[in-house]
C-alpha cells in the first residue's frame, strides 16, 4: 500500500481525541511505580522530588499523551493518581 | 503390478521404434539452440527411427506430424525435446492417446526453460546440452512402460483464497452448483479493492452498490463458509484430495456482535483507516467500511492499549452490551480438506513514493488515484468533494499522470497494468460532472481504451474538454506558499516542453504482483511469469488453470485486469473447478510402486518410510501390500529398498540410470548430475528460465516427481561414471509436496557425504539444495556455484570418485 | 496540572480518617481495595446494605478502610461470623475480604463449609503466599520450595490450590485474578456481589517486603513481571489443573453456575411451614 | 411472626434445655446457633424444630467458635442471638466470647456443666465450669453469669439472660448443670404482658454524629446495627469511641478496658439476685447454686427441725458476685458451708468476701449432687 500514511488523515480535526487533565496526590504515593511502569502512552516517570513518605512521586512527561484510559487510577494502591477529562476539571476538583 | 523389464541385451533393435521432434518454440529455442543440429544429432541415438524440428510442436500441426508418425512409421516411444514438461506434457501425452500410444511411452526433454533460456548468449553451450538433454530423454524412453491410471476421488469442497470480486464470483458460481466452499480472505472483511473503488468503466455503476449484495450473498451462502482475517498456511496433497490448514487470526470481537458501534465511541486510540488509504480515521476498534461483511468488529491488536494479555483500557469492554469483545480470543488453525483451490489473490498498488521527481508523500497535493477514488466516493472521507489536502479546497484544475508504476523501466514495471487509462478517463468525467469549471489535463504515453464501449467513453472525456497531453511530465515542483505544482515535461506530439500548474496531480498508479504472492506460490508449488504474477498453465489453452493440477487463478492474481474481465475468469475458474468436482474422480499418475516380492525381505524400511502409509508389511506371509489409492507418488519406497525390491512406475531405477549413463558418456567430468523435484526445485528451474537467469550450461536435469526418489545409487552410479558433481535438489524441509519425504533425501545425502569424507572424496562434489519454485535465482546461483567447484575437480579426483563408487556400475 | 487538596474520586467509599491504609509499597492490597471500590462504585450499589467483614493480617483491615459497616473479626473467623449477619438479614450484601492464612489455615473449616451451605456470602482472597503481618511465615499456600521465615531451608508442604477447593466445596461463583488483572478483577468482582450464594474470588496478590523480600523478588515491580510473564488467561477450565507454580498462574472464571442459597431455602422452608400452621387454625 | 405463637402461654411439663429454649423464644431471641453436645442438644434439637415456627432462625455450625462468632455476627445484624453448650464447647467458645466482649455484643450463651476436665462425663453433672466463665477468655472483662436451679428458672433466667446482655451489651452466660438440664418438672409460661423483656439502646444521633463505641452514663454505647446507615466499623482490636483501631495508645487501651469491666461492675447491684432462706438468725450459713442449692435448702430445713439455726444463701447471678450480701451474711454466722459440685471455685470468692468467718468446702464430683444428708452433716460439724 502506498504510504500516504505520511500525511494526516483529512478528518484530523474532527477526531481529535478527548484531553486528559492527570491528578498526582503525590503525598499519598508510596512509590511502588505501578501507574509508571503499566502506562501504555509513557506519560510518566519517577520524579526527582521527594514527597512526605519519602519516596519519588512519579510526575508527568507529556499529559497530551494521555489516552484516558485510567489504568493509573485503577491500579494504584494508594489512591494517590487519578485522571479525568480536561472538560470536567472542574468539578472533579475540591 | 508386476515389471516385465528385459535386460538390454534381449531387447531387439526393432522393438523399440522412438520418435524425436525438437521444437524452434518461434525463437524462444531455436534463439540459442541449433534445433536441426540437435536434430541430427537425435537422429543417430539408439532406437531412434525418426528425428525432426519444427517451429512449434505443441502447435496443431505439430501434434498432427506427431500423430501420423506413431500410425506410419509405427512408433512405439515419443520423445518432444520443448519446453518444461510442467507446461506441455499433459498436451503431448493427450496427442499420443489419440494415435492409440499409450501416454506413459512419452517423454520430454526440457530445452527451453532449463536451456535456450538460460544460455541465450552461448549457443554452442546450449546445443551441447539440449543434445545431452534429448539423448537422456531418449535413453528413458527407450526403457518406458505402457500404463494405466488408476482413479481417486475428488473431495467435493472448494477453497477459494482471496475475496475480492472474483473470489466472491467464483465462491457464489460454486455454492450455487452446490458445492461447499471456504472463501478465505486476509483482510477483516470481504470486497477487496472493488470496494474502495467509486464508479466503475465505462458504465460509471456505483462499485459498491453492486459489490455489496454479491458480498452480503457470499456471507449468507448456506454452501459458502467465509473466514475472514484468516491467512492458509499450509496445503497437502494432490488434485481432488488437497489438505489445507487456514491459519484464523483473532479478532478480539465474537460473532454476538450488533455493530451497534458504541464501542467506537469510547475507544481511545485513533489511526488512519487503511480502507480509505489514510485520508480517514479510525478507532482501535473498528469496522472497515460501512458495508463490511462480516459486520463482526475487529480490534487492531497492534494499536490496542492492551498488551500481553494486560487489560489496562476497558472502555470497549464496558461499552459492548452484548459482551462480544474478548481479549483473550486466541488465533485458531483451522484443517480443511478440498478437491479444488482457486487463487484469487488479487493485485497491490504500485507505490509511487520510490519515484522522487513526482513528491508522492512530500507534498500534500499530489495524491494516487486510489486515494482519489476514496476523495470522490460519497461514502468517503470527504463525503465525496475532492478537497486537495494542504487546504481542503476543491482544486481549479487537476492533472492526472498516466503509467505511474507502468511501462517504465525506471519503476522496475515494464508491463501495462491494463486498468488506468480507463479509470484516469472515467475519473476525469467523474469530476467534470461534479465541479464542470474544472479543468482538467492527462499526461499519457498511449491511451489504451480497446474494451467494449471504453473508446466511447475515452471520446466524451474529450468532448467534456479534457485535455490529453502526450508526454509524461519529468518532474513535478511544489510552490511552497500555495502547495499548488508545477508540472514539467515535453509534449512529444507537438515536441515542445510544457510547464503546466495545477492545484492538485493524481498518479495513475499500475497494478503489481502481491507482497506475499511468494508465500502463496511455495505454498501452492505454483509458477510464476517474469514479471510475478501467477503462470497459467496454459496462456491460450488453460488460461485459469495452474501448472499444479486442480488448482485455479481468478483475477489480478494472474495478470492487471479490470472488474469486467476479474468476474469473467473468476466464473471461468469456477466452472473449471466444478469440472472436476462433477467428475467426482481423477485418475492417478501411473508413478506407484512396483513391487517384486521375489527380491523382498520383509525387512519393513519401506513401510517406515512412506510418508502416506499407503504400505504394509504382512508378518505372516513376509509380503508388503502396497495402496495405491492412498500412494502420492514420491517415490521414496523405491530409494528406501536395500535390496531393490521396490521402484517407481514411470522413475524405475533403470529409467533413471539410463538418464545418468546418457550424462555421462562423454565428458563426464565437465557436468553437473542434477536430480530435481517436480514440484519445488524443477519448478524453480523453469522459474529461472521464465526469468532469463543466465548460468552455466553445465547442468544436466534429471527429474524426479520427488528429491525422495533419489536412491544412493544414483547418485554412486554419476560419481562412479566420472562426474564432476552431483546436484540432489528438493522443496525446502517442510515445504514437501509429499509431506516429509524430502527428510529422507536429507539422511540420504548425508550418508554419502560420510562415504565421501572417509574415502577422501571432497564432500563439495556432491551438492544438496532446497529451492521453491519460487527460488529461481537460488537455483540459478547454485549453478553458478558449482560451476566453479567443477573447474577445480582435478583429473585424480575424478579418477577416486570412479574408485569409491565403481560397485555402483553393477546392474541398472 | 494542580498537585495539592485533590480528591480522589473514589474517596466517598475510604474512611478519610483511616487513611492512609497501613500496607507496604506495593503491596497488592491496596490495589484489592482499589478494584472493590471500582466495582462498588460501578454498581452503584446501595451502601447502606453493604457488609464488609475481614478476619486478620494485613488484608484484614479493609474492613476498617471502607465506609460502610464493618466488622473485623478475630483470626479465621470471618466466615462464621459473616453467616451470622446473613441469616439475621439476607437483605445486607455481605462481602468477607481476607487473606489465604486466616481463610485457609484457621479459618479453612468455616470456609469449606460456608461454601457447603451456599451461604449467600461473597468471599475476595488476596493469596500473598504468605503471613504478611506477623512477618511472613509459611502458610496454606505457599509453594513448594518458597522460602519463608519457618521455611528457612524451602517449603515441602504442597500448598492448596484455592479454586479447586472452593470449586469442590460448592462455590457457585470461583475466580482468580492477579494484581496486574485490576479490570478484569473488578468485573469479577462485580459479578460476584450479583451472584446468589457463596461466590469466590482469589486475588493472586504482590507482597514485595514479606514474601517479595525472601523470593527474589525485592520489588512490586518485579512481582508484578512474575504475573504478567506466569499468567495464562484459562476461563472455566478444570480448576483441579489450576494450580500455580513459578512457571504458571491460571487466571480466570472457573465456575458459574446457579444454586439455592441458604438463607434463600430457609425462606422458602418458612413459608411452607406457615402455610401448614394456617391450613391447621383453619 | 406473632408472638402468639412463639410464647406457649400456660402451664408444661417440660425438661430443662427445653424450657430454656422456651425462655429464649419468650425473651425474643429469633437466632441460634450452636454444635451438638450432651447434655445441652435438647435445647438445639427443640429450637430447630420452634425457631422456624415464626421466622426465627436455626442453624447448625461447623464447630462452637463458628456458632459463638455466628451469634455475634446475628447480634449485630439486629436480633437476639443465642448458643448452647457444654464444657468442651464453652472452651472452644471463649476466643469469641472475648470478641463479644470486646464488640460489646449483646449474646446469651448457655452452658449445661457436665464432668470435666476434657471430654469428662458427658452425662453426668458439674459445676466446674464457673471459673471459666468468669476468666476464660484473655484478658480483663466484666461479665454476667446466672445459676437456675430449676427447670421454671431455666424458662425465667433465660429471659433475664437476654435482659441483661441487652441492658449492658455484654455476653450473658446461663451456667446450668446436667440435671437441671435434663430434669422433668412443671414450668408455667406467663402471658405476654406479665413478660419483661428489654432492647438494646438505639442511637439518638444521626449517622454524622454517631460514635459506636461512644457510652452514655451507664458506660453503655447506643448499638446501631448493621443496615441501618449509620456505617460503623466494630473490631477486636483495641479501638476509640469510633470503633477505629488504635493497637498502639496505651489511652485508648486503659479507657477501653476499663469501661468493660466498670460495665458490669458499676451496674453490679442492678445485675446481682440471690435468694435468702433463714438467715435473719442464723448461725451456720450455707451458700449453694444450681442444683445443689435445691439439696441444700432442704439440708437448711432439716436442721431447723434439728433446732439449729442454719441459712441458705443462693447466688442466682454468679458473676458479678455477690460480694455484699455474702459479706453481710458472714458477719452474723458463725460459719459458712459451701457445696459445689467441683474441687472448689466459687468457694474462694465466698472466703474472700467471709474474712474472719470460717468457711467449710464440701465439694462433690461425679454422678450424684450431695444429698441433703451430707450437707446437713457439715452443718452440724461446724455449729
Amino acid at each position: 500500500m502506498p504510504e500516504r500514511i505520511k500525511h494526516p488523515p483529512l478528518d484530523e480535526k474532527k477526531t481529535e481525541p478527548l484531553k486528559a487533565e492527570i491528578y498526582l496526590i503525590t503525598d499519598e504515593c508510596k512509590g511502588c511505580g505501578y501507574c509508571i511502569e503499566f502506562c501504555p502512552k509513557k506519560v510518566l516517570e519517577e520524579s526527582q522530588d521527594i514527597n512526605a513518605r519519602g519516596v519519588h512521586p512519579p510526575r508527568i512527561v507529556d499529559e497530551s499523551k494521555c489516552a484516558l484510559c485510567g489504568f493509573c487510577t485503577a491500579v494504584c494502591p494508594d489512591f494517590a493518581i487519578y485522571v479525568a477529562e480536561k472538560s470536567s476539571k472542574e468539578d472533579k476538583k475540591a | 503390478m508386476a515389471e516385465n523389464k528385459k535386460p538390454e541385451a534381449e531387447r531387439k533393435a526393432d522393438d523399440i521404434r522412438i520418435g524425436v521432434y525438437v521444437c524452434h518454440c518461434g525463437l524462444n529455442i531455436a534463439g540459442s539452440v541449433d534445433c536441426e543440429e540437435v536434430a541430427k544429432y537425435a537422429q543417430a541415438l539408439p532406437y531412434v527411427v525418426l528425428a525432426k524440428d519444427n517451429r512449434y510442436t505443441c502447435s496443431d500441426q505439430g501434434q498432427d506430424i506427431i500423430k501420423n508418425d506413431i500410425k506410419e512409421q509405427k512408433l512405439n516411444r515419443v520423445v518432444v525435446a520443448s519446453c518444461s514438461p510442467r507446461l506441455h506434457e499433459p498436451t503431448f501425452r493427450k496427442a499420443c492417446e489419440e494415435a492409440g500410444l499409450n501416454k506413459y511411452l512419452f517423454e520430454m526433454a526440457n530445452i527451453r526453460e532449463q536451456c535456450s533460456w538460460v544460455h541465450l548468449y552461448d549457443r554452442k553451450g546450449a546445443t551441447e546440452q539440449a543434445k545431452d538433454l534429448v539423448k537422456m530423454a531418449v535413453a528413458k524412453a527407450s526403457r518406458l512402460q505402457p500404463a494405466d491410471e488408476i482413479e481417486v476421488p475428488i473431495t467435493r469442497k472448494a477453497l477459494i483464497i482471496g475475496a475480492g470480486v472474483a473470489g466472491i464470483q467464483a465462491a457464489l458460481d460454486l455454492a450455487e452448483t452446490g458445492y461447499k466452499v471456504y472463501l478465505v480472505e486476509k483482510e477483516p472483511s470481504i470486497g477487496g479493492m472493488m470496494a474502495r473503488i467509486d464508479k466503475t468503466f465505462p458504465t460509471m455503476d456505483c462499485s459498491i452498490c453492486i459489490l455489496a449484495p454479491k458480498m452480503s450473498d457470499a456471507g449468507h451462502h448456506p454452501n459458502i463458509e467465509l473466514l475472514t482475517n484468516s491467512e492458509v498456511s499450509q496445503v497437502k496433497g494432490y488434485i481432488g484430495n488437497f489438505r489445507v490448514k487456514v491459519l484464523k487470526k483473532a479478532r478480539y470481537v465474537k460473532k454476538d456482535c450488533s455493530a451497534c458501534g458504541e464501542c467506537v465511541k469510547v475507544c481511545p486510540i485513533i489511526a488512519p483507516n487503511e480502507f480509505d488509504v489514510g485520508l480517514a480515521s479510525r478507532h482501535g476498534i473498528y469496522s472497515p467500511f460501512a458495508q463490511a461483511v462480516p459486520s463482526t468488529y475487529i480490534i487492531d491488536m497492534n494499536l490496542c492499549l492492551n498488551k500481553e494479555g494486560v487489560i489496562v483500557c476497558d472502555k470497549c469492554l464496558k461499552a459492548c452490551e452484548r459482551q462480544a469483545i474478548d481479549f483473550d480470543m486466541k488465533p485458531e488453525t483451522v484443517d480443511l480438506e478440498v478437491g479444488t483451490i482457486i487463487v484469487a489473490t488479487g493485485a497491490d498498488v504500485f507505490d509511487p513514493s520510490v519515484l522522487p521527481n513526482y513528491g508522492y508523500g512530500k507534498y500534500p497535493n499530489v495524491i494516487t488515484s486510489l486515494e482519489f477514488e476514496r476523495l470522490i466516493n460519497a461514502g468517503g472521507p470527504s463525503g465525496g468533494r475532492l478537497l486537495r489536502p494542504s487546504d481542503l479546497q476543491i482544486p481549479k484544475r487537476v492533472a492526472f499522470i498516466q503509467c505511474v508504476g507502468s511501462r517504465s523501466d525506471r519503476s522496475g514495471k515494464l508491463y501495462c497494468s491494463n486498468v488506468c487509462c480507463m479509470n484516469t478517463i472515467k475519473d476525469a468525467l467523474l469530476i467534470k460532472e461534479h465541479w464542470p469549471e474544472t479543468e482538467i489535463y492527462v499526461f499519457y504515453v498511449d491511451i489504451r481504451a480497446y474494451g467494449k464501449g471504453f473508446e466511447d467513453l475515452y471520446k466524451r472525456a474529450r468532448k467534456e474538454g479534457v485535455v490529453f497531453i502526450r508526454g509524461l511530465p519529468a518532474e513535478i515542483i511544489e510552490d511552497k506558499k500555495t502547495h499548488d505544482l508545477w508540472l514539467v515535461g515535453e509534449n512529444t506530439l507537438q515536441q515542445e516542453l510544457y510547464k503546466i500548474t495545477a492545484g492538485m496531480v493524481i498518479l495513475s498508479i499500475g497494478l503489481e504482483p502481491r507482497k506475499d504472492a511468494e508465500a502463496i506460490q511455495r505454498l501452492l508449488t505454483l509458477s510464476r511469469t517474469q514479471d510475478g504474477f501467477f503462470m497459467e498453465a496454459h496462456p491460450k489453452l488453460r488460461p485459469v488453470d495452474a501448472a499444479t493440477g486442480g488448482i485455479f487463478f481468478a483475477g489480478c492474481a494472474e495478470a492487471p485486469k479490470d472488474i469486467k474481465d476479474s468476474v469473467t475468469q473468476a466464473g471461468a475458474a469456477a466452472a473449471r473447478a466444478g469440472i472436476l468436482m462433477a467428475k467426482g474422480k481423477v485418475t492417478v499418475e501411473a508413478i506407484t510402486p512396483i513391487y517384486s516380492a521375489d527380491k523382498c525381505k520383509a525387512c519393513g524400511l519401506c513401510v517406515k518410510v512412506c510418508p502416506y502409509n499407503a504400505i504394509s508389511l504382512d508378518k505372516d506371509s513376509k509380503l508388503i501390500h502396497v495402496v495405491e489409492a492412498a500412494c502420492g507418488g514420491c517415490g521414496t519406497c523405491a530409494a528406501e529398498c536395500p535390496f531393490g525390491a521396490l521402484t517407481q512406475s514411470h522413475f524405475t531405477d533403470e529409467q533413471l540410470l539410463a538418464q545418468v549413463d546418457a550424462v555421462t558418456e562423454l565428458e563426464p567430468e565437465k557436468k553437473v548430475v542434477a536430480f530435481c523435484c517436480n514440484w519445488c526445485s524443477y519448478a524453480g528451474a523453469d522459474f529461472a528460465g521464465v526469468s532469463r537467469m543466465q548460468y552455466p550450461s553445465s547442468a544436466r536435469i534429471i527429474r524426479t516427481m520427488c528429491s525422495g526418489r533419489v536412491s544412493p545409487k544414483f547418485v554412486e552410479r554419476a560419481f562412479a561414471r566420472g562426474a564432476a558433481v552431483v546436484l540432489v535438489a528438493g522443496c525446502h524441509l517442510g515445504d514437501c509436496h509429499y509431506i516429509n519425504a524430502n527428510y529422507q533425501t536429507q539422511k540420504r545425502v548425508e550418508k554419502l557425504w560420510k562415504k565421501m569424507e572417509q574415502n577422501g572424496m571432497n564432500r563439495e562434489r556432491l551438492q544438496l539444495l532446497w529451492a521453491s519454485a519460487a527460488e529461481g535465482e537460488k537455483f540459478a546461483n547454485k549453478i553458478r556455484e558449482i560451476q566453479s567447484i567443477i573447474d577445480k575437480v582435478t583429473p585424480q579426483e575424478i579418477e577416486k570418485g570412479k574408485k569409491v563408487f565403481e560397485k555402483a556400475l553393477e546392474g541398472g | 496540572m494542580v498537585e495539592q487538596a485533590l480528591v480522589h474520586p473514589y474517596a466517598k467509599y475510604l474512611r478519610e480518617p483511616m487513611m492512609p491504609h497501613i500496607w507496604c509499597p506495593g503491596c497488592g492490597n491496596g490495589i484489592v481495595l482499589n478494584c472493590f471500590v471500582h466495582a462498588l462504585d460501578e454498581l452503584q450499589m446501595d451502601l447502606d446494605k453493604i457488609v464488609v467483614v475481614s478476619g486478620i493480617g494485613c488484608i484484614g483491615r479493609t474492613a476498617g478502610y471502607i465506609n460502610t459497616d464493618s466488622f473485623h473479626t478475630t483470626h479465621g473467623r470471618a466466615l462464621a461470623f459473616a453467616t451470622g449477619v446473613k441469616l439475621a438479614n439476607p437483605e445486607l450484601e455481605v462481602v468477607v475480604v481476607s487473606g489465604d492464612g486466616d481463610l485457609f489455615a484457621i479459618g479453612g473449616n468455616h470456609f469449606i463449609h460456608a461454601a457447603r451451605r451456599n451461604i449467600g456470602v461473597k468471599v475476595i482472597c488476596a493469596n500473598n503466599f504468605t503471613y504478611g503481618m506477623t512477618g511472613g511465615q509459611v502458610g496454606p499456600t505457599t509453594p513448594l520450595e518458597s522460602i519463608t521465615t519457618t521455611s528457612p531451608y524451602g517449603n515441602i508442604e504442597h500448598p492448596f490450590n484455592l479454586v479447586h477447593l472452593a470449586a469442590a466445596s460448592g462455590a457457585v461463583y470461583v475466580a482468580r485474578w492477579t494484581n496486574l488483572h485490576v479490570r478484569r478483577l473488578t468485573q469479577s468482582i462485580k459479578k460476584l456481589l450479583q451472584k446468589e450464594g457463596f461466590g469466590f474470588i482469589e486475588v493472586v496478590s504482590a507482597c514485595p517486603e514479606i514474601y517479595g523480600r525472601y523470593n527474589k523478588m525485592r520489588s512490586g515491580l518485579e512481582i508484578m513481571e512474575w504475573f504478567k510473564k506466569a499468567s495464562v488467561v484459562e476461563n472455566f477450565s478444570d480448576p483441579a489443573k489450576a494450580e500455580i507454580t513459578r512457571e504458571k498462574i491460571p487466571v480466570g472464571e472457573f465456575v458459574d453456575i446457579e444454586k439455592f442459597s441458604f438463607e434463600k431455602l430457609l425462606h422458602e422452608k418458612f413459608s411452607q411451614i406457615n402455610e401448614r400452621a394456617l391450613s391447621k387454625v383453619s | 411472626m406473632s408472638l402468639k405463637r412463639a410464647l406457649l402461654t400456660g402451664s408444661h411439663f417440660l425438661n430443662g434445655d427445653v424450657a430454656c429454649a422456651e425462655g429464649a423464644i419468650a425473651a425474643g431471641c429469633r437466632f441460634f446457633a450452636g454444635y451438638p453436645i450432651t447434655p445441652a442438644t435438647e435445647i438445639a434439637e427443640h429450637l430447630s424444630q420452634r425457631m422456624p415456627e415464626f421466622g426465627g432462625i436455626y442453624v447448625q455450625m461447623e464447630d462452637e467458635i463458628a456458632s459463638m462468632a455466628a451469634i455475634i455476627g446475628a447480634s449485630y445484624a439486629g436480633l437476639k442471638a443465642m448458643t448452647a453448650t457444654s464444657g468442651p464447647g464453652f472452651s472452644l467458645m471463649q476466643e469469641n466470647i472475648g470478641l463479644a466482649v470486646m464488640t460489646e455484643a449483646p449474646c446469651v450463651v448457655v452452658d449445661i456443666m457436665r464432668g470435666g476436665p476434657s471430654t469428662g462425663q458427658p452425662t453426668m453433672p458439674g459445676q466446674q465450669d464457673v471459673m471459666q466463665a468468669k476468666w476464660g477468655s484473655h484478658g480483663d472483662y466484666g461479665i454476667i453469669a446466672l445459676s437456675p436451679s430449676s427447670v421454671q428458672e431455666m424458662f425465667d433466667l433465660t429471659i433475664e439472660a437476654f435482659n441483661l446482655a441487652e441492658t449492658y451489651r455484654v455476653p450473658t452466660l446461663l451456667m446450668g448443670d446436667e440435671i437441671v438440664g435434663h430434669m422433668w418438672e412443671k414450668v408455667v409460661i406467663p402471658p405476654p404482658e406479665k413478660i419483661r423483656t428489654v432492647n438494646r439502646k438505639k442511637p439518638n444521633v444521626g449517622p454524622d454524629k454517631y460514635m459506636a463505641f461512644r457510652p452514655d452514663d451507664d458506660l453503655v454505647p447506643p448499638m446501631a446495627c448493621f443496615g441501618e446507615g449509620y456505617h460503623f466499623h466494630a473490631s477486636g482490636l483495641t479501638h476509640d469511641e469510633r470503633g477505629f483501631p488504635r493497637t498502639s495508645s496505651s489511652e485508648a487501651q486503659t479507657k477501653l478496658v476499663r469501661r468493660l469491666c466498670e460495665k458490669v461492675s458499676r451496674n453490679a447491684d442492678k445485675i446481682k439476685k440471690v435468694e435468702e432462706v433463714m438467715l435473719e438468725d442464723a448461725d451456720v450459713g450455707v451458700v449453694a447454686y444450681g442444683i445443689v442449692a435445691r439439696a441444700a435448702l432442704s439440708a437448711v430445713r432439716k436442721a431447723r427441725e434439728k433446732g439449729i439455726k442454719a441459712g441458705l444463701l443462693r447466688p442466682i447471678t454468679l458473676w458479678p458476685f455477690p460480694e455484699e450480701q455474702v459479706a453481710e451474711m458472714a458477719e452474723r454466722v458463725k460459719a459458712i458451708v459451701v457445696p459445689e459440685m467441683n474441687c472448689g471455685q466459687l468457694v474462694r470468692e465466698v472466703e474472700r468476701a467471709a474474712k474472719e468467718t470460717p468457711v467449710a468446702f464440701l465439694g462433690k464430683l461425679g454422678e450424684d449432687p450431695h444429698t441433703p444428708m451430707e450437707i446437713l452433716e457439715a452443718i452440724r460439724g461446724n455449729c
